[in-house]
This record gives structure tokens, C-alpha cells and sequence, in this order.
């Protein structure tokens, strides 16, 4: 494998729809999913991304009494730019938008970005059930953050680089999954979290009312719902480079592998949260801090110990 | 340029009228309906809704008392549109119910006819002032039970109109950031609750009743699947009488709904399978490790009659302050969610007088929730399987609604729960 | 499609671009003006929100700035750090000002004019040091770590040598602080401490001791 | 090195923003077209049908601040933990010694405030 080139300007509208159209992806998959558990044919719930997004552009916008209107647009459309810049530093075989000298540092300040989007959504509608939804992402930040951190650092050690294309190329047999499965699950899990769907989503979530989407409705609605689909799938993007050896494979070219390896981890991680039920943040928090942290740091230990014995 | 559109938006109108979001709101006595409109709702690809801003429809279910007209009419003035409305009070109904919704969300002209006639702002926000913006109060402050801070404490009503929430009741909560610090219960009548409620018992859909509870509980649990699972054995388990199949449903593969669609009444074979199916589900949820762990202590902080000597003592010698009992209990008390869920899912369990167990929760059930958590709240009210329907004509008048709005007085010391609002303070 | 790809980036990277120096002068001035003006709204706003994500959106800027002058690393953490610290400071801003946080007008100056004071003798002291001291020529590149192919990634490489090497004691000294602050910090915000619980002899016999 | 590589990538994530911004416009300016109406209705917040009694936005007790205090001393370490990843092969194991037993000691702080229950919320 050859390095990263960075393209030109004009290819982020690629990135945008390949972005896009996975997200449609995994919201078709989750709605077939549902569809096949309630029983009906999961072929018509694989249309439900675009019945909703019709049905959402169709429906009227509102907001709410004395809202802070500033503060919830900076969350809206927050959420569709936030994976828009996770993806941005994901090198797309040998191609990358962005070939930042500190690629995995920024994907951990935009995943922070979320922290700050989910809390602004809550906050700006003056409702109890938003701001209920968005104090409890929080609490749950608390818990699921700093295991991501040292999760994403583990790859970067096995590398000696921050770069994103220097950590895929860093794996040019074994990828880092492999050695480094700790890692990964933990990873896997704050994508789960920042994605604010599924077990790790105390923002939103039938008990309560929905949370932050409460008071959400037509466009707004549309583009948090797309933005969250599109942080599971920027997630799942960057543990392509990260752990899955990037565009590395067989037969196929560099740029497909890496399309083919994120799709299939996105299914993966739509499967899996439809399979856990919500788990409450005060319960995370304790998991958190006394499991997950610890493994992560162990994992690292184990990592940069195979690191300097290599060297 | 808007008569091009038109063809485009009614593209849309189509598109969107297959996923249609639907509030249901279930007043005593309403239950049947209510599980006829979740299953059209279902076999017509269509979903509940979590709030007015998701939905695009209304459904009410059972005849509604006249306490119900305010809510349900802000209700409606809080739908986005397009939106419309429909009532149903059997569940005979629910198939033209649902047909008429759909027809109304398809009519573009009339929708949007329906949209430039509502005014943009409601009539009662006022221009207010700094102590009260929009005409609205700031919320006050309250010493906190547990760690003593003074924060502000929100009045939150939960209830009637809320998804998965037992039929006409409302507890009128007052929070802390997101725990519980005082509720009161009340129960919105439904008009016709006696006469169905005594229907329903003579039908002994009591099974059935249960598996929809647990159902309930599972969906704000977060585990979807498991609940769909549970309310495919509800609609199995109805008798037959109860039974609404729109034309549009069609055969299943799946044996249970083969059995759901024959409506030829629920025999004794059929209630056996459904009970096998139902101690299966059970079976499944016991042993999923992650429910458990997910439900674990989802239980309340309380001094409830179980909790025993110790706890009295720690409340007499600390009146007003909770933080002791409420730990103390929680280690304590192991009648949570989880257990209760199992119960519900045990085929073999009976309840013999759900008005007299109803009444009894609902009293206790403001004190069990003090300290408690919103989300804990909601599934240990689910959990509790609440049969407002079944409450007597005394039942109902010890939690008729009141009107003296104090509810800051109501429970315990709310003496001074006022704001504390002076001027301007510095950051 | 991939061919079409190449062609279009070697078009592109082929191309001249404008003198880099200058962009990079008028993305520091720019966005230090957006750092200063978000900054100075902080104090103007009525919310406890808008003046900590405004403060927030002043280090983000400042953050991009540090970036635009090539040290990656520090500039990205910048606004890591900040938009984590900000976002829970919001959550104590709001719940430990002594008012409505949000929807009544308030004033986020106190002790006027000691604080003007303060603020015009530091900025004059900086300003001077800015102008009169002599600062050094830069006398070489950073070295290149291996994966230094930009400036901006070498200078992260001299950092972590610098940390491990050099400054080690840097380090050393923050990790007992760090845990001070931890052990501090949670003896003085936790209400409901072990001896609270588990009673004077931590067994969870006797009743809880009470503060 | 080119032009575009000396800018480390910045341009590429300056032209995502810009298209964030002119995307998430785009998307209002469409849905004015295909709403049933173009302007938004302004509503009470959703209070399960009832009127609310105050406003929302208040002095919200989050409950968690105890964990709070915990991450932010224990987040600081981050800003050792990146530059650390690039320089482990070349110093070596001394450098994986020093900074495992900084982890080590904050660890010992978060033990210590499991113990306190500050990770169990009241």
C-alpha cells in the first residue's frame, strides 16, 4: 500500500454522499430489523428512512415558547456536520480529504463536538423532557469518554503515529483488531454512545418521551436523525484505519475495501444495539469507570510494551 | 413556482401517509381499542408516535370524561401538521378509524388549508417581563433531600396523554434535575370506564391484560424486540371478541399469528399455546443477563412497609431529611422492576381484584417515588401493570383531579418551595 | 471513477497556490478577532448556555489559530480540551448561579472596576513584553519523527520527546496533584460518602453517622 | 512537499464546514418548499397535555457532579497521552514505565472515589 494522497477540495461532495447514502443504509437496516420483530415484512421497513424523511419534509416546523432559537440551530445542524468531519480524516483507500498530522486527536475533539451538540439540543427548546434528555448524555459522557480516549490510542502507539493513514498503513498483515480486541470493544462502544441511539442512548429513548427529539419536528427533526445515523457511520469508518487494517485485502481495490469494511461493521453495530435494551447512565457510569477504563489502560499497557520489545 | 410544486408535494403526502405516526392515548376503559389500533398500526407499516412533534395523528381510545377535553385539546394544538384525529371506543372501529386518518393526511389542500389558518404563536403567550417571561413563571427553588443544595424544581405532569402509561392517570411530579422529589396522583376518568372494565373482567383477558403491561415495560426498557415478541402473545391471547382485523392484514408465516388472524375465539387450545408461548418469554427475559443488569436496581428509594424497623427509625430521627432511608431501602428492596416484569410474564399468576390492588398502589405509589429517577419512575409505573379501569366510583373520587393548583404545598413540606429570585444576581 | 479521481487531485495539487505565509497571517488575525469578539460577548449575553459556549466557540477559535501556525497537536487539544471542560462547566454554571440561568437579564461582571484594572494592567504588561522583548530566530526545523512528514506532525513528535525526555518532572509533579485533586475534590462534592453509608465502622451495621 | 500538503489537511475539514453550513441551509430552504407550511408553529412545550407551570430552562441539578470532578483531573492526563503515542519506540520502555505509573496513581484516585460511591448516583 502506497501513502495517503489528500485530494482536492471539491471531493468532499463525495464524501458527503457516501455519508449520506450509508446512513440511509443503516436506517433502512434498523427499520427491517424492527419491522421483522413486530412481525411484518422486512422489506417494507427497509423504506422507513425514506417514508420518514418524506414524512418529516412534508411536516411543519415548530418550536417552542421562549426556545433558545440560536442554541438549538447550533445543535441541529450541528449533527449533520459533526460525522461530516469524523470522515473527513478517513482515508478512503489511498485518498483522504484531509490528511491531518493529528488525525486521530481531531476525531476525538469532533466526538467531544457531540457532548456539546446533544446538551445545546436539549437545552434549546425550554422543555423538561429535552433538557432531561440532554443532562443525562451527559452523565453518560462521564462514563464512556475516557475509555474511547485510550482506546483510540492504543492503534496510534502500535503506529507511532497520530496520522490516520499512518496507523491504516501500519497494519499491513494483521490487523490491529486482532492483537488489540480490548480495544476495539471498547471503541466500539463509545461509537454506540456518541452515535444517541440504542443501549447507550439516555438523550432520547421512550422513557423519556424522547428526549431530546421531543420537541423536534419537520426539518430539525430530519437533520438530527440523519446526523445521528451518520455518527454511527463515521464511527464505524474510522475503525477502518484504526483497527480493520484500512484498505487492505484482497483482490479488491484499496478504496472499495474500506467502503466494504465499514458498511458491515455499521451492520454489525445496528445489530448489536437492537439486541441490548437501554442501559441507564447510572449503571454505565459504574461500568465505566471500574471496567471499561481499566481494560482500555490494560489493553495499552500490553500494546506499547509489544511496542518497545518490537522496536 | 407553487403550482409546480404540487406534484411533488403530493409524492410526498404519499410517501409520508405509509409511515404515519400515531399518539395514542388510552382512556380508562379504553384498553381493547388501544391494542386493536397498536396492531393496525402495525400491519399498516405504520408507528407510534413519542410526542406531539413526532406525530401526525391522534388516536383517542375509550369514551373520555369531561376532564379530558383540556388536554386533549392542547394536544392537538401542539401537533406540527399535517395531522388529524380520530376516536375510537371498540375496537370494530379501529379499521375505518384509521382509514379516515390516512384519507385526511393524503388531502394536501385541506392540510394545508388546515396549517395557514392556525396561528403561529399560542393565543395565552404573553409580552411578559423579566420575572416572567412569555407570561410564564421561572421555576423556584428548593433545598435539594439529597445533598442539601438549592436548586430549582420543576412541576412535570406525567400523564394521560403519554405512550405506555397506565390509562387516565396523572402524577403530578415535582422534579429535581431528573429525580423526583414529590408526586400526587390523579386519575382522569374515563366515561364509560365502569361498564368495560367489568366487560373486560367477565372476558378474563386477564392474560392478555399482563403481557400488554410487560410489553410496556420492555419498550421503555429500550428492548424493542423483546417487546414486540410480548405484544404478538397479547393479541394472540385476546378473546376473540376483542379482536379487530382490518382487510389489509395479511397471513403470516408464523404460526401464532395464523392462530391471531383465524378470530375464531380464543379455545382452549389456543390459550394453552399462548400460555407455553408466555412462560417461554418469561423464560427468555429471566435469563437475559443484560435486561437484568439493565433493570438492577431500577427500584426505588423508599420507606414502603417492607423497609422495615431500621429505616422508620433513621426517618423519625431525621424528619424531612431522606438520604439514609432512601440508600437503605434500595439495598433493601428487592421488588424491583425486574420482578415485577417476571410476574407479569407468569402465565400461571392470577389477580383476582386489580381495582382493590390498583387503589392500593396508587396510594402508595407517591412515596415509593421520592428520590427515584424519571426514567426508573416510568418503568416502575409500567411494571406496577395499573388498571385505572377497574377503579371503583369511591377509587376515583379519592384521585379525582383538584383544582386548587397548589400542588408545591401538596405533599410534605413544600413550604419553601418559592422562588428565590432577587434582581440580578453576578455569574 | 478512480482514474477520473487522480487525474482531478495532480490537477489540483499541480496547481500554484497563493503564497502560504500570507494566508496563514490572515487566518490568525481572523480568527483571532473571532476569538476576541466571542470572548467579549460572553460578558454581554442574558444565558448561562450562550456564555459558555460562546467562551467555548473564543477558545475553539483560539485553538485554530494555534493550528494555523503549525502546532497541530497543541491547536486540536485546544479545542478537545475546551469543548470537554466547557460543556461541563456549562452544567455548574447553570445549576450554581444564584438565579434563573437562562431567561432573566443579568450581569456577568462584578467587582467592576478592580476587574478593569486588573484586565488593563495585564494587558499593558503583555502588550510591552510583545514589543520590547527580543524574541529568538527560529534556528532550525523541528526534528522529524517518523511520521513527521508535515511541520505540524513533527513538532507533536518534539513534544512527546520533550514530556519523556527533559520535562519528565513535569509529569511526575502533575500525576500526585492530579490525584489530590481527585481525592479533594470528591471529599468535598460527595454528599453521601462510605461513612455516610456503611456507618463509623464501615460495615453497614450501625445506622449512618451523620454530618 | 506541495502546497496543499504543507497545510496539513486544514483545507479539506475548512471546505467540510463550508459544506455543512451550506448543506444544512439548503435542507431549510428545501423544506420551506415542501412543508405544508413554510413558516414554524411555535408551541408550549409538550407536558403530556397539561400547561406547564414554569419555565423549563433553571438551575437543574444534575445529580452526577461528583463523577464530574473525577474525569476532569483525570482528563488532563490526555493532553501527556497523544504526544506520549509517538515517542514510545524511540525512548523505549522507560518511557512506557513513567507514564503507566502516572496511570497508575490515577487510577488509585478513581479506586478511591468508587469507594466514596462516587460513581453510584443518589
Amino acid at each position: 500500500m502506497g501513502d495517503v494522497v489528500q485530494v482536492a477540495v471539491p471531493w468532499v461532495l463525495l464524501a458527503a454522499v457516501l455519508l449520506g447514502v450509508a446512513a440511509l443504509g443503516v436506517t433502512a437496516l434498523d427499520g427491517a430489523l424492527a419491522a421483522r420483530a413486530a412481525g411484518r415484512s422486512a422489506s417494507v421497513g427497509a423504506q422507513h428512512p425514506l417514508v420518514e424523511t418524506a414524512r418529516l419534509l412534508r411536516q411543519r416546523r415548530r418550536t417552542t415558547v421562549a426556545a433558545d432559537t440560536l442554541l438549538r440551530h447550533v445543535a441541529v445542524g450541528g449533527f449533520v456536520v459533526a460525522p461530516l468531519l469524523m470522515v473527513a480524516v478517513v482515508p478512503l483507500g489511498e485518498w483522504v480529504l484531509a490528511d491531518a498530522s493529528v488525525g486521530v486527536v481531531w476525531f476525538n475533539a469532533v466526538d467531544v463536538l457531540v457532548w456539546v451538540l446533544v446538551w445545546l439540543a436539549g437545552w434549546g427548546p425550554n422543555a423538561a423532557w429535552s433538557l432531561t434528555g440532554g443532562y443525562r448524555f451527559l452523565a453518560q459522557a462521564m462514563a464512556y469518554e475516557l475509555p474511547l480516549m485510550f482506546a483510540l490510542t492504543a492503534p496510534a502507539v502500535a503506529a507511532g503515529s497520530l496520522r490516520v493513514g499512518d496507523v491504516a498503513a501500519a497494519q499491513p498483515g494483521l490487523p490491529h483488531v486482532v492483537w488489540m480486541p480490548v480495544a476495539f470493544v471498547v471503541y466500539c462502544t463509545g461509537v454506540l454512545a456518541f452515535s444517541v441511539r440504542g443501549p447507550l442512548s439516555p438523550a432520547g429513548g421512550a422513557a423519556i418521551s424522547g428526549g431530546v427529539l421531543a420537541e423536534l419536528s419537520g426539518v430539525d427533526r430530519l437533520l438530527v436523525l440523519a446526523g445521528r445515523a451518520g455518527l454511527l457511520v463515521a464511527g464505524a469508518a474510522f475503525a477502518v484505519p484504526l483497527f480493520l487494517g484500512g484498505g487492505s485485502g484482497p483482490l479488491l481495490p484499496g478504496w472499495l475495501w474500506v467502503l466494504v469494511k465499514t458498511a458491515l461493521l455499521a451492520a454489525a453495530l445496528v445489530v448489536v444495539r437492537r439486541r441490548l435494551p437501554d442501559v441507564r447512565p447510572e449503571r454505565f457510569l459504574a461500568l465505566g469507570w471500574t471496567v471499561l477504563l481499566p481494560a482500555a489502560l490494560l489493553q495499552l499497557l500490553v500494546v506499547s510494551v509489544v511496542v518497545v520489545v518490537r522496536s | 413556482m407553487a403550482v409546480s410544486l404540487r406534484p411533488l408535494q403530493r409524492v410526498l403526502a404519499r410517501w409520508a401517509v405509509r409511515g404515519t405516526a400515531v399518539l395514542l392515548v388510552e382512556v380508562p376503559g379504553g384498553w381493547a381499542a388501544r391494542a386493536a389500533v397498536e396492531r393496525a398500526l402495525v400491519e399498516r407499516g405504520w408507528r407510534a408516535a413519542s410526542s406531539p412533534a413526532d406525530a401526525d395523528a391522534v388516536v383517542v381510545c375509550g369514551t373520555p370524561g369531561e376532564s379530558w377535553g383540556e388536554v386533549l385539546e392542547r394536544t392537538w394544538e401542539q401537533m406540527p401538521g399535517p395531522r388529524a384525529r380520530a376516536s375510537v371506543s371498540a375496537p370494530s372501529e379501529v379499521p375505518g378509524a384509521l382509514e379516515g386518518l390516512a384519507a385526511s393526511l393524503l388531502d394536501d389542500d385541506a392540510q394545508r388549508a388546515d396549517a395557514a389558518s392556525r396561528d403561529l404563536v399560542p393565543a395565552d403567550v404573553e409580552n411578559g417581563d423579566d420575572m416572567h417571561p412569555a407570561g410564564l413563571d421561572l421555576a423556584g427553588g428548593e433545598d435539594d433531600l439529597r445533598d442539601g443544595l438549592e436548586m430549582d424544581v420543576l412541576r412535570v405532569p406525567l400523564g394521560p396523554v403519554l405512550p405506555d402509561w397506565p390509562a387516565g392517570l396523572v402524577l403530578r411530579t415535582v422534579l429535581s434535575g431528573d429525580v423526583v422529589v414529590r408526586a400526587r396522583v390523579e386519575v382522569l376518568a374515563g366515561a364509560a370506564a365502569r361498564r368495560d372494565s367489568a366487560d373486560d373482567a367477565r372476558r378474563g383477558d386477564d392474560v392478555a391484560r399482563r403481557l400488554d403491561a410487560a410489553a410496556q415495560v420492555l419498550r421503555l426498557a429500550g428492548a424493542d424486540d423483546v417487546a414486540a415478541r410480548a405484544v404478538h402473545l397479547r393479541d394472540a391471547a385476546l378473546p376473540a371478541g376483542l379482536r379487530s382485523l382490518s382487510p389489509r392484514s395479511a397471513p403470516s408465516p408464523s404460526g401464532l399469528r395464523s392462530l391471531l388472524t383465524s378470530s375464531r375465539g380464543a379455545g382452549a387450545e389456543e390459550a394453552h399455546e399462548v400460555r407455553g408461548e408466555a412462560a417461554r418469554l418469561r423464560g427468555r427475559v429471566e435469563r437475559s443477563r443484560v435486561l437484568a443488569w439493565a433493570l438492577r436496581e431500577a427500584d426505588v428509594a423508599t420507606s414502603s412497609p417492607t423497609s422495615g424497623a431500621e429505616s422508620d427509625a433513621a426517618q423519625a430521627s431525621a424528619p424531612g431529611d431522606l438520604r439514609d432511608v432512601g440508600l437503605d431501602a434500595r439495598r433493601r428492596t428487592r421488588d424491583d422492576v425486574r420482578t415485577l416484569l417476571l410476574g407479569l410474564l407468569d402465565p400461571d399468576a392470577r389477580d383476582d381484584d386489580p381495582g382493590r390492588r390498583t387503589r392500593a398502589a396508587l396510594e402508595a405509589l407517591p412515596e415509593r417515588l421520592v428520590g427515584v429517577d424519571v426514567v426508573t419512575a416510568r418503568l416502575l409505573v409500567a411494571a406496577l401493570d395499573l388498571r385505572t379501569d377497574a377503579l371503583g366510583d369511591d377509587d376515583l373520587a379519592a384521585f379525582a383531579p383538584r383544582d386548587d393548583e397548589d400542588e408545591d404545598g401538596d405533599e410534605a413540606d413544600g413550604g419553601d418551595a418559592h422562588a428565590h429570585h432577587h434582581g440580578h444576581a453576578h455569574g | 471513477m478512480s482514474l477520473a479521481f487522480s487525474e482531478m487531485s495532480s490537477v489540483v495539487l499541480e496547481t500554484p497556490l497563493p503564497d502560504l505565509s500570507v494566508l496563514r497571517g490572515v487566518a490568525v488575525t481572523a480568527l483571532g478577532v473571532v476569538a476576541v469578539v466571542t470572548g467579549a460577548l460572553v460578558f454581554k449575553v442574558d444565558s448561562m448556555a450562550r456564555a459558555t459556549y460562546l467562551l467555548a466557540a473564543s477558545f475553539v477559535a483560539v485553538g485554530a489559530a494555534v493550528v494555523a501556525l503549525h502546532l497541530d497537536y497543541v491547536g486540536v487539544v485546544v479545542v478537545l480540551m475546551m469543548l470537554m471542560e466547557m460543556a461541563v462547566m456549562g452544567v455548574f454554571m447553570v445549576m450554581l448561579m444564584g438565579m434563573n440561568p437562562a431567561l432573566m437579564p443579568m450581569s456577568m461582571v462584578h467587582s467592576k472596576r478592580r476587574a478593569l484594572v486588573a484586565a488593563g494592567a495585564s494587558f499593558v504588561v503583555l502588550a510591552v513584553g510583545i514589543l520590547l522583548v527580543d524574541w529568538p530566530q527560529r534556528s532550525s526545523v523541528p526534528p522529524e519523527g517518523p511520521a513527521g512528514s508535515t511541520e505540524g506532525g513533527a513538532t507533536t513528535y518534539s513534544l512527546g520527546d520533550a514530556l519523556m525526555g527533559d520535562h519528565m518532572l513535569v509529569m511526575m509533579v502533575v500525576s500526585p496533584v492530579m490525584l489530590a485533586t481527585i481525592v479533594a475534590g470528591v471529599v468535598l462534592a460527595q454528599a453521601q460518602g462510605r461513612y455516610a453509608r456503611l456507618g463509623d465502622d464501615l460495615r453497614g451495621t450501625t445506622q449512618g453517622g451523620r454530618r | 512537499m506541495t502546497g496543499a500538503e504543507a497545510t496539513s489537511g486544514w483545507a479539506g475539514l475548512l471546505a467540510v464546514l463550508v459544506l455543512g453550513g451550506v448543506g444544512v441551509t439548503g435542507a431549510f430552504a428545501v423544506h420551506r418548499l415542501t412543508a405544508v407550511a413554510p413558516r414554524g408553529l411555535t408551541a408550549w412545550p409538550w407536558l403530556s397535555g397539561w400547561h406547564p407551570s414554569e419555565h423549563a430552562l433553571s438551575r437543574y441539578h444534575a445529580r452526577w457532579y461528583p463523577v464530574t470532578v473525577v474525569f476532569l483531573a483525570f482528563d488532563v492526563e490526555m493532553l501527556f497521552m497523544y504526544p506520549w503515542v509517538l515517542v514510545v519506540a524511540d525512548v523505549g520502555l522507560s518511557a512506557v514505565v513513567e507514564m503507566f505509573v502516572f496511570l497508575g496513581v490515577l487510577l488509585l484516585g478513581v479506586l478511591w472515589a468508587h469507594r466514596e460511591g462516587a460513581f453510584s448516583w443518589q
